[in-house]
């Protein structure tokens, strides 16, 4: 039966059914419950943005607080991962990857190569991304695309409370390491979301939006983006295909490339700075594999390569927005050699 | 207000110094106090960490300060911004994302800096401070200016490894640095009492080979006087301290944070022990110091954070032209 | 006047001959002196791999060593260097950035922007990056994509001697943050280098070959390799041009795109992994400004989705070699609708 | 090795649990001794360090774990994946990149690792082992099996950032966790008595709530005792415990390096307090225990390890299918 909750609702609920049906599944970030020593409630918070609120009452001895040292329980988590847990750790912003990235990389990541097929790390990183709060530069960075580019790491990048719920629940029951990046700005949005468990699986792209003139390929916040430039272009006869990869690791190519195959022009949107970026990956993939079919250079709409800035005028044009995608598909429908 | 600090400093503080303590203080509550009013209008964007109920650590520590000297701070920064001398107009106009704040409305509230003062920054990453401030030692040592770097950071900061190492590396280089632990009893949500695996933050200084100190952060004369020998100390090349300051803060953890998680602490603390109200029976009556004029500077203050608000709110915000400037200096 | 000298000399001259000509230049890192507090002798070590040896000596208040602390030492580097100081710090081996990123990404790269361009920050990063030396996963990786990412870092890989001093004389002397990156399997590379010092500026590819067939983009130590190439297919009577861009951040676009509509054709080779890497980056970049004129699918030759195997037979298939760099260009020339 | 000891073992250590000990350490010695002369004829790729001299440490500390135990590494780690009871054999084989390896030739000396042993991998990052510790102790904690998880790192590792959080985070979750900081004197070529600010690294200990203890590590007794009461106040839910051993390693810091930096310490050590020497003298004679069973034990492990190096260098290397295969388990 679904219902309508918000994303981050979706979220909560997931981790809320997932610890209730396993009991191997711990969850720990700061002030995840909240409270934690101090003389008033617990589970005061759940949170920085209340994403875990209510799990602390319900399971207290599988949420806990941690001190404000990511290295050692990011690290924990993994180490409790090879020893049977389950464990979903918070990263509360992924802007502060920075400061335990090594556990994440060299660690987490590496473990099953390095030891020749032994390993087994099922660990969930849970991280709030991207910009619009106003949070500046330090609290606003997408960054997915360096987690991306490290062999051994699942990227999940949900752009709806349904994907949000359904991934996460894959993620928890995943036996690989995953970093699963909810947009911040994202939470409060709404959507049908069944009451029960479900799993959707990495690495298969959702088609958002059908169409055969263009391809949009688009990422967590991006994709609501891209649905309304496609909508937007659909007035004016344009028709717009739609791509959700979901997952930028494993990366559903072949959705991609049939798409482009059948419209002959990409146009990738993403949140993240251009250089190295996920506009980039995917650019490179059409130009190496679809390239027969391309009939217009590939677009990439992105941010731009700059911290991302505090005032709420800077911010609004730091994001690609909808108008700029409409732009983009423009320039590669109009293109003549 | 920095740099216009008497020389007498090290030693007693003179009336002089005390009214610029005075002022310094109630600059920081007045900022604070407003900051709060004028972000539940809804106009101050992003988050926001008030100091208020600390100020006698920034002023107590930032007193002995001049041009020669660094500080590093924290999200919560306000504070040391305005007692190392910062413009609290440009800090307000900053905080609501004018182009005439005081890092052009590009960094806000967790970023404001200015390095002319020799203030590298409030900083959004926990941590971020105490390296930093070794560097900024490390060249006053080479420079041989004499001048010494302070790293303000909170309790929650101090379980943080980048902390941890900060506090080895300035006693392994015998650093002029100064390392004050601010504790407020929380980070976030978190009483510290749990997340310091320690009685005292200050217990891990000799851990890292340097003296460490407890002083209650309410009392404005207690920090300026560890303090000033911990900065001593470090001018003369005698290594850095780890001050550890204990008090709590007035306002939640950052503006919107319900504070759930205490108990009547903060009424407690307002009533019996705030640093302005204890600051000022000490000083007037037998303090020597004539209580109209400290109410003078009130008013002065009061009317300064008018200005600057106004200013602020009729500041212009910045616009395409700045996107994409001051990345690089060359590009 | 130039001789001959390692790619290790050229480093060591370029830190001597800065030093000597601007005292405000330090030099700090694990071992650089090597020795400190110890019985025996200083300047004992130089470095891991000896980059360093003999600074201590002639500067020995300029060359701190220091302990295993890498966000204190790298955010000692970047606080000293905004306070008037030019420090060239060594983060021995890129892998290890996990644990110091923090410092390099949100302090370094954002403070000039956060602080509304006040902030001037002159810090160099030294790091050894690069597969060979059977090093393993967590001794050889390449990572700079993840660098390259970050707007406000420049980051430099010098191909030969002579680039590794112009280019490092550059990099101290460069008002910005500069990630150094020098690979390990190069430093007994020898080649002609001048005596005095000299500077290579940033963003200027060097055409390392001339040809009208095909253009091979290719990075650090790649570009032997694509040279070998070129020198292969040169005897079957393909013509390569060998584009070494010499810096990823600034990038010298326009080089590549000119070569580009000249030839047709793009192999991009980098050590680095497939995924948000440079391979995609300057594929990327062809397929959005270069489209008109290319007559082929951008190819990329890069590691594989792994990490870095240690026995001796999977490093050398990990790593690309010029028969792949072959193929990928006979794919290229090849290629028909 | 592990997982066969005597169940005595928490008490002052039976005559079998004497014979496990010497031939453990003998193991290790004859192990990395024989990898020093193979590292000379170039047929062993990458870095490698020795844990010649150390070998008191690790089976002081292993003697008293079992399979609910685990331990992390480091870059020194043969001796801590045998004192754990990983198959010599197969380290060899691993160290000359073999397909059958331990880690299959994928890890090689640096990342020898064997998790169905508990020993969760030397580590090519410095201070990468204690937060995984946390980890594993809180598994253990949670499925309440018992078991303890040890942390083996070096002094230089003791100023990473990484090894101070997780010292602090053991202590706040009051984990069933030991912490082993392996001092030999030197980080590469680094006294420790100058990178680490304070007199002993277990000096730390107090400024992160937990006790800290120093032992002579070419004393087996003492860190088998030392160890065991830190175990057993884990395994009782005591919390962690930082155990400073303190020694020096017989080789440089990995092979090649020309030691400039040393003086004469490894002479005197060998001669004056080798581990293995000293606990010959206690255990034989009135210790009760036979020297020529000891004998025997060094005769059989010479066998052991020249098998193991012949297997290693007649074993076939991995190939092009080994490459890409287990970075996920699901693709
Ligand atoms: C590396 C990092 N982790 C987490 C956060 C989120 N965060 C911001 S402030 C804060 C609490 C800090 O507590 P404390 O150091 O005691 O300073 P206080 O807020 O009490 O002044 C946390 C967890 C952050 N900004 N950076
Ligand atoms: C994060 C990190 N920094 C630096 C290195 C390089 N390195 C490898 S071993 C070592 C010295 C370690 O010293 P110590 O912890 O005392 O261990 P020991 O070698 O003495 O056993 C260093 C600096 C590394 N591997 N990882
Ligand atoms: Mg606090
Ligand atoms: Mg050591």
């Amino acid at each position: 039966m679904a219902r309508t909750i918000s994303y981050r609702e979706a979220v909560n609920e997931a981790l809320a059914q997932e610890m209730a049906r396993d009991e191997r599944v711990i969850v720990m970030g700061e002030d995840n419950s909240g409270g934690t020593g101090a003389p008033g409630e617990d589970d005061a918070w759940g949170g920085a943005l209340g994403v875990t609120k209510g799990l602390h009452t319900r399971f207290p001895d599988r949420v806990l607080d941690t001190p404000i040292s990511e290295s050692a329980f990011v690290g924990a988590a993994i180490g409790a991962a090879t020893r049977g847990m389950r464990p979903v750790a918070e990263l509360m912003f992924i802007d502060f990857m920075g400061v335990c990235f090594d556990q994440i990389y060299n660690q987490a990541a590496k473990f099953r190569y390095m030891f020749g097929g032994k390993a087994v790390t099922p660990v969930v990183i849970r991280t709030m991304y991207g910009a619009g709060l106003r949070a500046a530069a330090q609290h606003s960075q997408a960054l997915y695309p360096m987690f991306t580019h490290i062999p051994g790491l699942k990227v999940v990048l949900p752009s709806s409370p349904y994907d949000a719920k359904g991934l996460l629940v894959q993620a928890i029951r995943d036996d690989d390491p995953v970093i699963f990046c909810e947009h911040k700005a994202m939470y409060d949005t709404t959507g049908d979301v069944p009451e029960e468990a479900y799993t959707i699986p990495f690495g298969e792209a959702n088609v958002a939006r059908e169409g055969g003139d263009a391809t949009i390929v688009a990422f967590g916040r991006m994709v609501t983006v891209a649905l309304e430039a496609a909508a937007a272009l659909a007035r004016d006869g344009v028709e717009c295909e739609v791509i959700d990869p979901r997952t930028t690791s494993p990366l559903d190519a072949d959705t991609i490339l049939e798409s482009v195959e059948n419209t002959g022009r990409l146009v990738v949107v993403d949140e993240a700075t251009p250089r190295c970026g996920m506009a980039a990956d995917i650019a490179a993939l059409a130009a190496r594999d679809a390239f027969g079919s391309l009939r217009a250079p590939v677009q990439t709409v992105t941010a731009p390569h700059t911290p991302v800035p505090f005032a709420d005028t800077l911010e609004d044009l730091y994001v690609p927005d909808a108008q700029a995608v409409v732009n983009a598909v423009k320039a590669a429908t109009g293109w003549k050699r | 207000m920095a740099g216009t600090v008497p020389a007498d400093i090290a030693g007693a503080p003179t009336s002089e110094t005390l009214l610029h303590a005075y002022r310094t203080m109630r600059t920081i509550r007045a900022f604070e106090d407003r900051v709060h009013e004028e972000f539940a209008t809804g106009d101050i964007p992003g988050f926001v960490h008030l100091y208020a109920g600390e100020e006698a650590s920034a002023t107590g520590v930032c007193l002995h300060l001049d041009d020669r000297d660094t500080i590093a701070s924290t999200h919560r920064g306000h504070g040391h911004c305005i007692a190392k001398g910062v413009d609290p107009v440009g800090m307000m106009a900053e905080i609501f994302g004018r182009r005439d704040g005081v890092c052009h409305g590009k960094g806000g509230s967790m970023h404001i800096a200015d390095l002319g003062k020799g203030m590298l920054g409030a900083n959004g990453i926990v941590g971020g401070g105490p390296p930093l401030i070794c560097g900024t030692a490390l060249a006053a040592k080479l420079q041989r200016t004499g001048g010494v770097g302070v790293a303000f950071f909170g309790d929650g900061a101090s379980n943080q490894g980048t902390t941890l190492e900060a506090l080895n590396l300035a006693a392994v280089w015998n650093l002029p640095a100064v390392f004050v632990a601010e504790n407020n009893g929380y980070a976030e949500a978190t009483a510290s009492t749990w997340s310091v695996a320690a009685d005292n933050i200050a217990d891990r200084a000799d851990g890292f080979g340097m003296p460490g100190v407890i002083v209650d952060g309410f009392d404005f004369f207690a920090v300026h006087e560890a303090a000033g020998a911990a900065i001593d100390r470090a001018r003369e090349g005698g290594g850095p301290t780890l001050i550890e300051v204990k008090f709590t803060r007035y306002y939640g953890h950052f503006e919107g944070d319900q504070q759930t998680y205490r108990a009547d602490e903060v009424a407690r603390a307002r009533a019996e022990s705030d640093c302005l109200e204890r600051f000022r029976a000490r000083v007037t009556g037998d303090g020597g110091l004539d209580a109209a004029r400290l109410d003078g500077i009130d008013a002065e203050i009061a009317a300064l954070i008018d200005g600057a608000v106004a200013k602020a709110r009729a500041g212009e915000k910045p616009g395409p032209a700045d996107l994409e400037t001051d990345v690089y200096i060359r590009y």
